[in-house]
């Protein structure tokens, strides 16, 4: 559809930035939630982002991460939960004592369920 | 000190001006607290809970009203004050319902207005279902059940920082202090209330300032599960199930956020009184930034005004959470005993 | 004595489990590697073979490591493990030497007194039942522990004892029994018979004088076989089947064959020889710092037997190795749970009752599909060096050590280039200890890259954890040193002028470093040489783990903090100036649960350098040299 | 919903409308689309309401999408502006009426500027002269058309042959009203009922018989945005805009859009064939699309106008079954007729013809 509207229109109609709060799928926010509760008390200060190893190389962003679980943003959160190398500095910089190396390991463990239906 | 008993007014009876009166009749003086309201209080009079506690406002509300039970108070209810200004040694009050008062020295401690949320507009106060103010919560929280307009149960209520606060828009640079611990007390009140309910708190900046404070903020996430979206919510507008919908940025993410909610709290700050301000235009008391009266000095002259024998006490001043109200208060009295005795 | 039906629960019970226990071992047997096969065959018909009949005899019946760890606990596994022993053993050669015929089925010895109810009245009989008789009061009297250890396990040097599934209590309650009623089953035949020793005999005439003992007796003997028939049945479902396997256990392990890092034969043949003795949970700082007593290595192991839903257990562990070394039969915990962890998810059921006597286990694993991905790590331009220093992430959260790193090598005039020095790639152990292996590879792989082309003879990391996986899980032909080492390396070639402080200080050992990778000494010597180095209570391979450990992946930093502040509380018991340890994240962890000054080794070193001053080139030289004769 | 509350804030941006003799500035977009529409609003003021409307032949484009494709400077488009007044003053004429949306805020915004930098008026004054020997008188007051009509509304429904209602029904035809952002956006006090909830459309539609939509995305762009459409590759954000506000009205089954812009009129309507061809998707009872109106159409039909001489069938979407909901004969046979009754050639791709 997109290619010959293309060719038709030069140009197709751009897709939506917007989190949508009442469609988007939570299930993800529930199991990392469940599995490592201290995942709540992230106050997105920035600092396991800015200590991050993966961070320097990549646009890996832990911080933002932890949003899209809030938000249910599967597709970006997806792509973001590969980069983490666990390596761990983050869970020394944390104020709020968040078990963020778990976070990941969680995430990208829910990430697999969800795609098997198994959330 | 000269154990002479001297006549003070005080303009204003809520939390600065019943503790100032107390203080002062307390030290043997006459005093003339002036209400503008059927009683005194204040806004204090309207609030369920306190924060960070959540104890009940009644218990500082009896702490006030016991605090002005002495014969050398008389109280004036129903009259607000019209102008001061100093004559001789002396201060002379006009009270809006003409009367003129002489005493020794006045303290001001005419309050502040809650913003008026029809200000912004493009939130829908008072035109859509279910825009309320934080203050309008806190009458839910009294009469004991949050419901929609149709009375059914919220199953996601959003709270909307700084309305009126840091907002060029409307006039009001000012952070108005209180609201964003007062956010997240509510939030913890409300999911206390409908454990079944999503709480959300939009915010630009978590301000949280006081003792306990942060404590209270950690505890919202960690026990109660209230959510928090940093950004402005920018407008409101009502879907055919006539359910509220939101538009935000949710700055973490770096998208715009579009979100239903059954009810809006629009968390009001505060802003310099009518009262207050048509009394200093009339006395001809300087005003400071935001338009609240001007002290003579911001770091040891809190209490000073630009007329000799005229004292400020509490928010009139700048916005204050009632602990550094009562202090204030305190301070006006000894900065007004000084005065007295220095004659 | 007119029937001899009762022997028959006893005889079913015996076939049974000899027959189960050749055909299981032999399918273990065969499911080994090639390799692991030809090693076990050699272990079996060589010099191993005496030596794993001594530990045999040693361990299983003697228990002395238990004995070290605790007199009366060893004295009660002694006691039932080597009493029984005798007990069959002369059970035997009584039976053999006062009856008609040689060679007698099993139950003969057993039941000899059921047989011969007048034996033992004079001569060399006498000796047999008294002998007979001293054996069955030194079973008892070790079972009697037993059963006070199950109620007040304190009093064995022992905080907690293991949970039992109810398999596990009827089989405790057979094997409690067989001896009690042997000792009543004989007593009543001998109070019948006016026969027996000191205890039978006594104890048999006291019961005779008021009960009918001739028609009692049977009864007991019932109950005799039945116990033991019960107990060996259900013997291969219980964790008493842990008796017969830790002799296999021992054999495989005396030839050689390792743990490895997949599942296999001989994973299940440790899974199966623990005794769920609980050694380990009391030994775990998670149990008696933090109060977490139900992710032992016990639990795990029992789980990973019975097919369990262990996926919490795995996760929530420190992997500081201490239950390892306390292990009395010597499983490679470690190990077995990190094979755990590289497994990908599974849909688990656990074992209903019969389906414990399955002869092969087949565990129906998804393939791990790698959750990370680095294909962003572009190639970085390679940097010729003598000394690579390559100082870990969590290093450079802790800023002093690398300052005090780069002292030190400039003083000894070390050419080196700092790998990470604008921050590197992790070096992949924390994913490996999260079973991420697939993933760590591709790390190793990037940095081994770099550590090829710069073609360095040393590479130093001050992080034990960099460490452990340089040495075991890169390829390189650089030599991997933990910068303990290096600066020992250095002092001992004499590039390092140092002075003496007079510090009293205890040394922490990291647990990738110390119990991880067997670095002990050099450590102590480098410390020993610009400090007073103070004993700690709990060090070397017992050295207790900060709390800060990567091994746990779901630790909430609360029970971290409770393990640190325990930790850190033995550590400076004696008070010292400071406390060294070698490793950042320790350095961290110990530093917010303590007072006391904590500091790194290298710290420690830096501060004992006079003022820096240029040294020749050639010292390097000699420190290559050196490490080429090393190997 | 609480109309007391709109009520409070429209009493609150209410604004003067000279009764009569406007001087009448086109617009470019609307001119060249719904050329009908220009036509219509001048033959309702003379004809039906008996208004002096003047206009100069001489009068030009604001040059307002220039100058907000970057493309024409401040400098110039307040020249520009200034000419035209130029030619009100010289006909006499002080009270501007002004078609298009975009123009409208241009004047508003120069007039606002002059009102805070009066340096700059006088530097256009001066550039005037040199340019044209023209000089000018501020106008006493600007208003967009639609805020005449809005004017003048009870006084058209007092004359209408139709209303905005189902006839087989009695019902109230639904209809969504959509605003230019540059009518009340910029300067809220320019416009009626303010920026948030403005009252010009809904007021017509109101005292016509309607019900006007209130839906979420009410306030959200047409999707014009100049650069946004301008810019060829930019225009998949002009579309997005524009199916963002159709999906939000969808559910409440609309029957026509009305608006007061000629961009977003435009834009609403053509876009809604190119989301058909790209999404395959059409909005509207049963895929009919929704019909897209401008007010002077509105009050065309309600005042018993041709449809075909107000221009509906040059619409994307056509609007026949609206017509026969509101019981307006019209032949479709007729619609591609030119005046001498010879057949047009019919546009390709029109939805529901």
């Amino acid at each position: 559809m997109s290619e010959n509207s293309a060719n038709k229109f030069g140009f197709t109609i751009n897709p939506s930035r917007l989190i949508n709060y009442d469609t988007s799928d939570r299930k993800v926010r529930d199991y990392v939630t469940r599995k490592e509760p201290s995942f709540k008390l992230c106050f997105a200060c920035g600092g396991c982002t800015a200590a991050c190893t993966a961070g320097q190389y990549t646009s890996f962003n832990l911080r933002r991460m932890n949003t899209y679980i809030r938000r249910g943003e599967i597709a970006p959160l997806r792509e973001e939960v590969t980069r983490c190398m666990l390596c761990g500095k983050c869970l020394l910089v944390c104020p709020r004592g968040v078990n963020t190396r778990n976070v990941v390991a969680v995430a990208s463990e829910a990430i697999r369920k969800f795609e098997r239906n198994e959330l | 000190m000269s154990a002479a008993v001297k006549h003070i007014i005080v303009a204003g009876g809520g939390v600065a001006g019943m503790e100032a009166a107390g203080a002062l009749a307390e030290l043997g003086h006459r005093v003339s607290l002036v209400e503008k309201e059927k009683k005194p209080g204040g806004h204090l009079l309207q609030w369920h809970a306190l924060f960070p506690d959540h104890r009940p406002a009644d218990e500082v509300k009896h702490y006030l009203n016991v605090r002005i039970k002495n014969e050398n108070i008389t109280l004036y209810t129903g009259t607000g004050v019209e102008k001061i200004k100093h004559h001789g040694h002396e201060v002379v009050v006009t009270l809006t319902d003409g009367t003129a008062i002489n005493a020794d020295a006045a303290i001001i401690a005419t309050g502040f207005d809650l913003f008026d949320a029809h200000r912004k507009e493009e939130y829908g106060y008072g035109i859509y279902d279910n825009v309320i103010t934080s203050a309008e919560l806190e009458d839910m929280f009294t009469a004991g059940k949050v419901t929609t307009t149709d009375g059914s149960i919220p199953s996601r209520v959003g709270l909307v920082h700084c309305v009126g606060s840091r907002d060029e828009k409307v006039n009001n640079n000012h952070c108005s202090k209180v609201c964003c611990v007062t956010a997240v007390k509510q939030a913890i009140e409300i999911r206390k209330q409908l454990p079944e309910c999503e709480v959300f708190c939009f915010y630009m900046d978590m301000r949280m300032y006081g003792p306990y404070y942060e404590e209270l903020y950690r505890e919202s996430q960690e026990v109660y599960n209230v959510n928090f979206i940093r950004g402005k919510v920018s407008e409101a507008s009502v879907n055919i199930n006539n359910r509220l919908v939101i538009k935000v940025e949710d700055t973490l993410a770096g998208r715009p956020l579009k979100m239903e909610l059954d009810m809006m709290v629009l968390m009001v700050g505060m802003e310099m009184s009518k009262s207050g301000t048509l009394l200093a235009e009339a006395s001809g008391l300087k005003r400071g930034v935001n338009r609240f009266l001007e002290t003579g000095d911001h770091h040891y002259g809190n209490n000073l005004s630009s007329i000799r024998g005229v004292f400020y006490a509490g928010t009139c001043t700048a916005p204050m959470n009632i602990t550094d109200t009562i202090s204030h208060a305190r301070a006006a009295v000894s900065e007004t005993v000084r005065y007295l005795n220095s004659r | 004595m007119n029937s001899e039906l009762f022997v028959i629960p006893f005889n079913f019970g015996l076939y049974f489990i000899l027959i189960y226990s050749v055909v299981r071992s032999t399918i273990w047997f065969r499911n080994l590697s090639r390799a692991d096969k030809l090693r076990l065959q050699r272990g079996f018909f060589g010099k191993p073979f005496m030596q794993s009949i001594k530990e045999i005899f040693m361990e299983s019946l003697l228990h002395r490591k238990m004995f070290k760890r605790n007199a009366m606990l060893g004295y009660m596994h002694m006691s039932l493990a080597f009493g029984w022993f005798l007990l069959i053993v002369f059970g035997t050669i009584e039976a053999d030497t006062f009856s008609a015929r040689h060679f007698n089925p099993p139950s003969h010895s057993i039941f000899f007194r059921a047989y011969n109810p007048d034996h033992g009245a004079y001569g060399l009989e006498r000796v047999f039942s008294f002998w007979m008789d001293f054996l069955l009061a030194f079973i008892l009297s070790g079972l009697l522990l037993a059963m006070l250890k199950r109620f007040i396990p304190g009093m064995m040097g022992m905080k907690k004892t293991t949970k039992h599934t109810w398999i596990d209590r009827i089989a405790l309650l057979s094997l409690w029994l067989i001896f009690p009623s042997r000792l009543l089953a004989e007593s009543f035949t001998c109070g019948a018979y006016g026969s027996g020793s000191f205890l039978t005999g006594n104890l048999g005439s006291a019961l005779a004088s008021v009960l009918p003992a001739g028609d009692i007796a049977p009864y007991f003997w019932w109950l005799y076989s039945l116990a033991l028939g019960t107990f060996f049945f259900l013997l291969p479902v219980s964790r008493y089947f842990h008796i017969p396997v830790e002799m296999f256990l021992i054999f495989m392990r005396n030839s050689g064959i390792k743990t490895g890092d997949k599942p296999s034969s001989y994973t299940e043949v440790q899974a199966h020889a623990c005794s769920s003795c609980g050694v380990c949970i009391s030994t775990c700082q998670m149990s008696y710092a933090a109060g977490i007593n139900d992710m032992q290595s016990a639990y795990f192991i029992k789980g990973l037997r019975n097919e369990k839903d262990i996926a919490a257990i795995t996760a929530n562990c420190l992997m500081c190795g201490r239950c390892e070394e306390v292990c009395p039969v010597g499983i490679e915990l470690g190990p077995m749970r990190m094979i755990e962890r590289r497994q990908g998810m599974r849909d688990v059921r656990p074992l209903k009752f019969p389906e414990g006597y399955a002869l092969t286990r087949k565990r129906n694993f998804l393939e791990r599909v790698p959750t990370q991905s680095y294909s962003y790590l572009a190639d970085e331009e390679p940097v010729k060096a003598d000394v690579l220093f390559f100082a870990g992430c969590m290093t450079h959260l802790t800023p002093s050590i690398i300052v005090a790193m780069k002292k030190i090598m400039d003083s000894a005039g070390v050419r080196y280039h700092f790998m990470d020095e604008k921050g590197g790639v992790c070096c992949g152990r924390p994913l490996m200890l999260a079973g991420r292996e697939k993933e760590a590879r591709e790390l190793i792989n990037h940095n081994s890259d770099i550590i090829w082309k710069s073609g360095a003879e040393i590479l130093v990391t001050s992080c034990p954890i960099c460490y452990k996986v340089f040495n075991e899980s890169y390829y390189l032909e650089t030599r991997v040193m933990h910068h303990s080492e290096f600066i020992n390396l250095l002092i001992e070639e004499g590039s390092l002028r140092l002075g003496y402080l007079h510090r009293k200080v205890v040394y922490h050992d990291p647990c990738e470093l110390g119990r991880g990778s067997g670095i002990y000494q050099e450590p102590r010597t480098v410390i020993s040489y610009v400090a007073d180095l103070q004993k700690s209570p709990q060090e070397e391979n017992m050295a207790l783990c900060c709390g800060g450990s990567l091994g746990n992946l779901t630790l909430s930093s609360g029970k971290r903090a409770l393990i640190a502040a325990d930790a850190a509380r033995i550590l400076t018991s004696s008070s010292p100036d400071e406390l060294i340890t070698a490793c950042p994240l320790c350095k961290k962890t110990l530093g917010q649960a303590t007072e006391i000054k904590v500091t790194d080794i290298a710290e420690l070193v830096a501060a004992a350098l006079p003022r820096p001053i240029p040294l020749a080139k050639t010292r390097t030289k000699k420190i290559l040299a050196k490490t080429e004769n090393n190997g | 919903m609480k109309i007391d509350g709109k009520k409070r804030i429209w009493a609150e941006y209410q604004k003067d409308i000279p009764d009569d003799h406007f001087f009448y500035v086109r617009s470019c977009i609307r001119q060249t689309f719904f050329a009908g529409s220009e036509q219509t609003f001048l033959k309702i003021m003379r004809d039906d309401l008996g208004k002096d409307m003047f206009e100069d032949p001489r009068h030009t484009t604001c040059t307002g999408i220039g100058y907000h494709g970057d493309i024409v400077p401040f400098e110039t488009i307040q020249t520009v502006v200034a000419r035209h007044f130029a030619l009100a003053t010289e006909a006499g004429y002080k009270n501007i009426a002004i078609s298009c949306v975009t123009s409208f805020g241009i004047y508003t915004e120069i007039l606002e500027t002059w009102k805070h930098f009066p340096e700059l008026l006088a530097k256009t004054r001066e550039s005037l002269y040199e340019a044209t020997g023209r000089t000018f008188e501020l106008p006493e007051s600007i208003a967009h058309a639609s805020d005449i009509i809005y004017k003048f509304r009870d006084e058209i429904a007092r004359k209408a042959k139709y209303n905005l209602v189902d006839i087989s029904t009695g019902k109230p035809l639904k209809v969504v009203e959509h605003i230019g952002c540059h009518y009340a956006k910029m300067f809220p006090n320019y416009g009626i009922g303010g920026a948030e909830f403005p009252h010009v459309l809904v007021g017509m539609i109101e005292s016509w018989g309607g019900d006007v939509i209130d839906y979420p995305e009410r306030r959200h762009c047409c999707g014009f945005g100049f650069r946004q459409y301008l810019v060829q590759a930019n225009r998949g954000y002009s579309v997005f805009a524009t199916r963002k506000k159709l999906e939000s009205m969808e559910p409440y089954r609309p029957d026509m859009i009305v608006a007061n812009c000629p961009g977003c009129a435009m834009f609403m309507d053509r876009w809604q064939y190119t989301i058909k061809e790209i999404d395959d998707v059409t909005y509207g009872h049963d895929g009919q699309g929704i019909p897209v109106l401008t007010y002077e159409e509105m009050a065309g039909l309600i005042l018993g106008y041709d449809p075909w001489k107000l221009g509906l069938q040059y619409h994307n979407v056509q609007s026949l079954p609206l017509l026969r909901k509101m019981g307006i004969k019209a032949d479709p046979a007729l619609r591609f007729l030119a005046k001498d009754g010879s057949r047009l050639p019919e546009p390709a791709n029109l939805i529901n013809s």
